[in-house]
């Protein structure tokens, strides 16, 4: 799913947040977005999963408008992962449990993604219960199970220790050629922008300041 | 003082006593506030959470009139019920006043605000966070709504339980649309208002004790369901 | 608005706090006034009242409950005087040493009603027959059944009748008058009632009267100044002075206008020393 | 329906025809009311603010008992205080039954349940994660406490609404122990039992009609206090 | 303060998430802890902060155990930081409120820390509206505008942007050089526990694994 965003404008009270005239994100390909704090990263991801819908301008997904078929094949996984209070095995088949998917293959799919993020030992905790990083790890693994076309992700690394970076960036990059999606990716981090994005955005007091590749 | 004292000695006699028309009044206490409040919950707690997480224009203005209808006096759910189910109201051919049915009709009236209010300020302050998710999942507001029922179900017994206890402590209402009549209608707070008005003190504290040791149960059972999550 | 504040301070209610008894007239004093429903709802207080505070200085807190409720409140030394009806428990409990004396003050009087047109109650007006004539029929019948005034009387009529009422069609409702009016007409059944109850929601419901006039039906209201020995805080001046002026021609006069206006008849006829 | 309508335009006129005993009526039981929801709020928002957020030995029990006395009947609050208050009773000395004084004593026991436990509520759910600042932040108990109340003042406001709401609407607690005395403790609610009892119906849908108004206003109030935030 | 940790553990359930025979922490220095996801080190900082005060063994500040004396001198920012719906100014002065500092002092002070972190621009943004990375700045000014003798960071710099990283850990040895304090530091990071900690405590499974100098 190609992203085009057009003259997108955000604010918050009497502040613009953001102010983007044109912004096209490619399709099949691993997008950063890098910028200071506070310069909209969260924001645009947001508006771009329709999670934040008062807004001018407007957002085009293949050329469409926000729709609720786009809706289930978009996900975001959240600078602030919140889990649900049941099982990590739970909120990980949330997503297919949705999606009606047979139990059979909620199972396995869940399993598979467990194994992938190397998370199955944390499978029975409970959602609230978890580390940090650890929860951080699930809300991608929740996100990652409803193969998605379009994949949001606001600093999904950052409390990780180095070698779950290390593991999560190799999962991502080997699920993103699989599947073939488009994936958005908040970091700071330049050398993980380097390691894993086809083209890197940067943002600047809501405005793109760079656009292009690493 | 005294008549405290003697009202704690009688609610033990009475409950120890094994008299069927204490059974009675209090089973259908029990009955018609539980079928209110279950009847009421099963529309309006989903309601409740629904327009706690939903933004639309005219938002404020509902909750406005959603909390101010917490403040409905009982007598006034008792009259205009009354009014509706008297033999020469609208809906007098049902033949329903002065039965079980109309205590449990006007006591689910009255536990609707309550129900409809806590709900939805329970959603709006902590259910915002949960829809967030459930949408970016690709959820519809009514997954959304299913979810934050499960996520909050003990904070919604919670509620519930507040709601039930409105309702079964309550006097207003069951007893214009009830009558009080012995073996038929007669639950604890009309009895114990009886009682009252008869100038027998101790009897309607021992009641009014029972209705406090019901409500404990209640709160416990709830109370170990949540313990054991 | 300032208004609800003043009844905060009631002037007077609380200086025999101090001064129990020294108060050598009742002048500018409060007496509680214990009395049943029916003289409220009534209207008849409302329209008393400000006269004899006019005529005394003495200011009337009415506490209306049921009559079981009143003569318990008199019976602790709650009130300073009753005005009820169920005469034999009144004069038990001036005997008991509680009240002072017993004077009669006026009465109304009870009538059977019932649902429109029901042949099988013709009884005249007899209402020893007429309760017969229930029970044998089984013909539902709703009593108050919380020992106020009218549910005593309904007792001894059904005592006088010979019949021990019991049964499905016998439906013992504990609640107000009003309300047990409110009850027979739904179930269309029948009920004994004070008249001026009845006068007042005639309009609202299919229910007519059945007996009336029979001498047993007659509910005699009796005033009862409660004994001062009871507790340092009963205003004994008052609650006399309350009952001498009922019992007064000015206030037995105003008794029998009550109500002319607005039924065409009055509610309750005063027969002091009759 | 007829006395339904015939209700609401009365309450209209009622309220326009500027009867000074209506506006006497409408005076005192949003002075009783308010007293007694003040009163409680001084010291049971903080008490369970307080005792939402600390851990102590026995606390499950202490919040069964918080939720169960939220279902204490309302006739039974009266019964009690007028035991109290009577002539007779441990505190007859004072002379304070049936005037307004007593009428704010039993709403003020009456709300004080209500108060206290959805406070409690509140603070268990939402105050825990601020206590913890405030303690990393080197606040003692009472400083978290300050804190949550500040942090959590809609909230507040909004369940102060709601009981104020309980203590304006309910007439068992006021009719025992204030008497419904013309013009000294006759409030809203005992009028229209009054009313009721009277058979006049449309009086006493004006009067709960005029009671939904106020509470209306007092949310409206709160409401836009909260937008300005 | 020296820090001594004496058989602690701490469990969850069943599970022991903290099993550490002895422990010190050096006065007057800064070190970094660091370990795999879930290895217990939010669970430690919060049991040493006095957060957590269920569990087993002992933690002595100065040899002395906790009081509300070492409370008033000690303060952790969490992992994830939680501010008042307050204005950033208020957020950061609340400290120095509770302690009755005068109103002027706690202007100067709020300025003052407010300009190392460069968070003046925020002051008057409520605490409740600010993106992740400026919290986590606000969070850190609110902790160290009480000049705290233990200061606890739970992963402080994890949402920062570069640029912000390299200020902060500038501005965070200055000031422990200046106050002469103990900061503990939870990192994933092992270039920034390199640049920053004079000691490093690697935790594994709630067991130190490591302990020295990197
Ligand atoms: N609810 C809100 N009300 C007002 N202002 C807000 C709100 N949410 C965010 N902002 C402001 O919008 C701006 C952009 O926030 P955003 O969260 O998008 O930043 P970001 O680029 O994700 O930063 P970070 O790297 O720190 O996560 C910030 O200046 C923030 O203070
Ligand atoms: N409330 C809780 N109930 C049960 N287990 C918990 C709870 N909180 C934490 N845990 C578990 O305790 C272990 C240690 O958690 P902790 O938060 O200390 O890890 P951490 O080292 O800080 O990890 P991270 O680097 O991800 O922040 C984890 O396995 C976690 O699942
Ligand atoms: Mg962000
Ligand atoms: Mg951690």
């Amino acid at each position: 799913m190609e992203l085009g965003i057009h003259n997108l404008r955000k604010r918050y009270q009497n502040e613009v947040v953001l102010d983007i005239d044109d912004l096209t994100i490619e399709e099949g390909v691993i997008t950063g977005i890098t910028g200071p704090n506070g310069s909209g990263k969260t924001t645009l991801l947001n508006v771009i999963a329709g999670i934040e819908d008062c807004y001018e301008g407007k957002v085009l997904y293949g050329g469409k408008s926000y729709s609720d078929e786009i809706k289930l094949k978009t996900t975001l996984v959240f600078q602030k992962p919140y889990l649900f209070r049941r099982s990590v095995f739970d909120n990980i088949a949330y997503p297919l449990n949705l999606r009606k998917v047979p139990r059979d293959t909620v199972q396995e799919k869940v399993r598979e993604i467990g194994n992938l993020l190397s998370i199955n030992d944390l499978m029975n905790k409970k959602g609230h219960q978890l580390s940090g990083g650890e929860s951080q790890k699930v809300a991608l693994a929740r996100a990652m199970v409803m193969e998605p076309e379009l994949l949001l992700l606001d600093e999904p690394t950052a409390s990780l220790d180095p070698e779950s970076v290390v593991k999560i960036e190799k999962s991502l990059t080997e699920y993103q050629k699989w599947k073939g999606c488009t994936v958005v990716i908040i970091t700071h981090n330049i050398e993980q922008s380097r390691r894993l994005c086809d083209k890197v955005i940067c943002l600047e007091r809501g405005k793109v300041a760079l656009n292009g590749v690493l | 003082m005294e008549y405290i004292k003697q009202g704690f000695i009688e609610a033990f006699q009475l409950l120890l006593q094994f008299d069927p028309e204490v059974y009675d009044v209090i089973g259908l206490s029990l009955f018609v506030s539980t079928s209110a409040t279950v009847i009421a919950a099963f529309v309006f707690v989903p309601l409740g959470v629904y327009l706690g997480i939903k933004d639309f224009k005219g938002k404020k203005m509902i909750s406005r009139l959603i909390y101010t209808s917490m403040s409905i006096p009982s007598v006034i759910v008792g009259l205009v019920v009354a009014l509706l189910l008297a033999r020469r109201g609208p809906l007098g051919f049902l033949g329903l006043l002065y039965t079980p049915k109309a205590m449990i009709i006007a006591q689910t009236i009255l536990v609707i605000p309550l129900i409809l209010g806590l709900t939805y300020s329970m959603a709006k302050n902590r259910g915002v966070a949960i829809h967030k998710v459930a949408k970016s999942l690709g959820g519809t507001r009514w997954d959304s709504v299913i979810l934050i029922i499960r996520e909050l179900r003990i904070d919604i017994l919670v509620n519930l339980a507040t709601s039930f206890s409105r309702a079964i402590s309550e006097v207003g209402a069951v007893m214009i649309v009830g009558g009080n009549i012995k073996g038929q209608t007669r639950v604890i707070t009309t009895t114990i208002s009886m009682m009252n008005s008869m100038g027998e003190y101790p009897m309607a504290i021992a009641l009014g004790t029972i209705l406090l040791i019901i409500s404990f149960g209640i709160h416990s059972i709830i109370y170990s369901y949540s313990q054991e999550e | 608005s300032r208004a609800p504040e003043e009844p905060a301070e009631p002037p007077v209610s609380e200086e025999p706090v101090d001064e129990p008894i020294e108060e050598p007239s009742a002048e500018g004093s409060s007496i509680i006034l214990a009395t049943t429903t029916s003289t409220q709802d009534s209207g008849l207080l409302d329209f008393l009242l400000p006269i004899f505070t006019e005529d005394t200085g003495i200011e009337v807190k009415t506490i209306a409950v049921g009559t079981g409720n009143a003569l318990q409140m008199g019976r602790d030394g709650e009130a300073d005087v009753l005005l009820v009806h169920a005469k034999p428990d009144e004069l038990q409990l001036v005997e008991e040493g509680h009240g002072t004396l017993r004077h009669d003050v006026m009465y109304n009087d009870f009538v059977l009603v019932g649902p429109d047109a029901n042949p099988q109650l013709e009884a005249g007006n007899n209402i020893s027959e007429a309760l017969e004539r229930i029970s044998e029929n089984d013909l539902v019948f709703i009593s108050r059944g919380d020992n106020s005034g009218t549910h005593k009387k309904e007792l001894a009529l059904w005592s006088d009748a010979g019949v021990e009422p019991s049964g499905d069609w016998y439906n013992e409702a504990g609640v107000g008058m009003g309300d047990v009016l409110k009850i027979a007409d739904e179930m269309q059944g029948y009920t004994l009632t004070d008249r001026a109850t009845y006068l007042a929601l005639k309009d609202e419901m299919d229910l007519r009267i059945y007996v009336e006039d029979d001498e047993n039906l007659f509910n005699q209201y009796g005033v009862i100044p409660i004994n001062p020995d009871k507790g340092e805080i009963i205003n004994a001046d008052g609650g006399n002075a309350f009952a001498e002026w009922l019992i007064s021609d000015k206030a037995q006069e105003l008794i029998s206008e009550f109500g002319v206006e607005q039924y065409g008849e009055p509610l309750f006829i005063p027969n002091f020393g009759k």
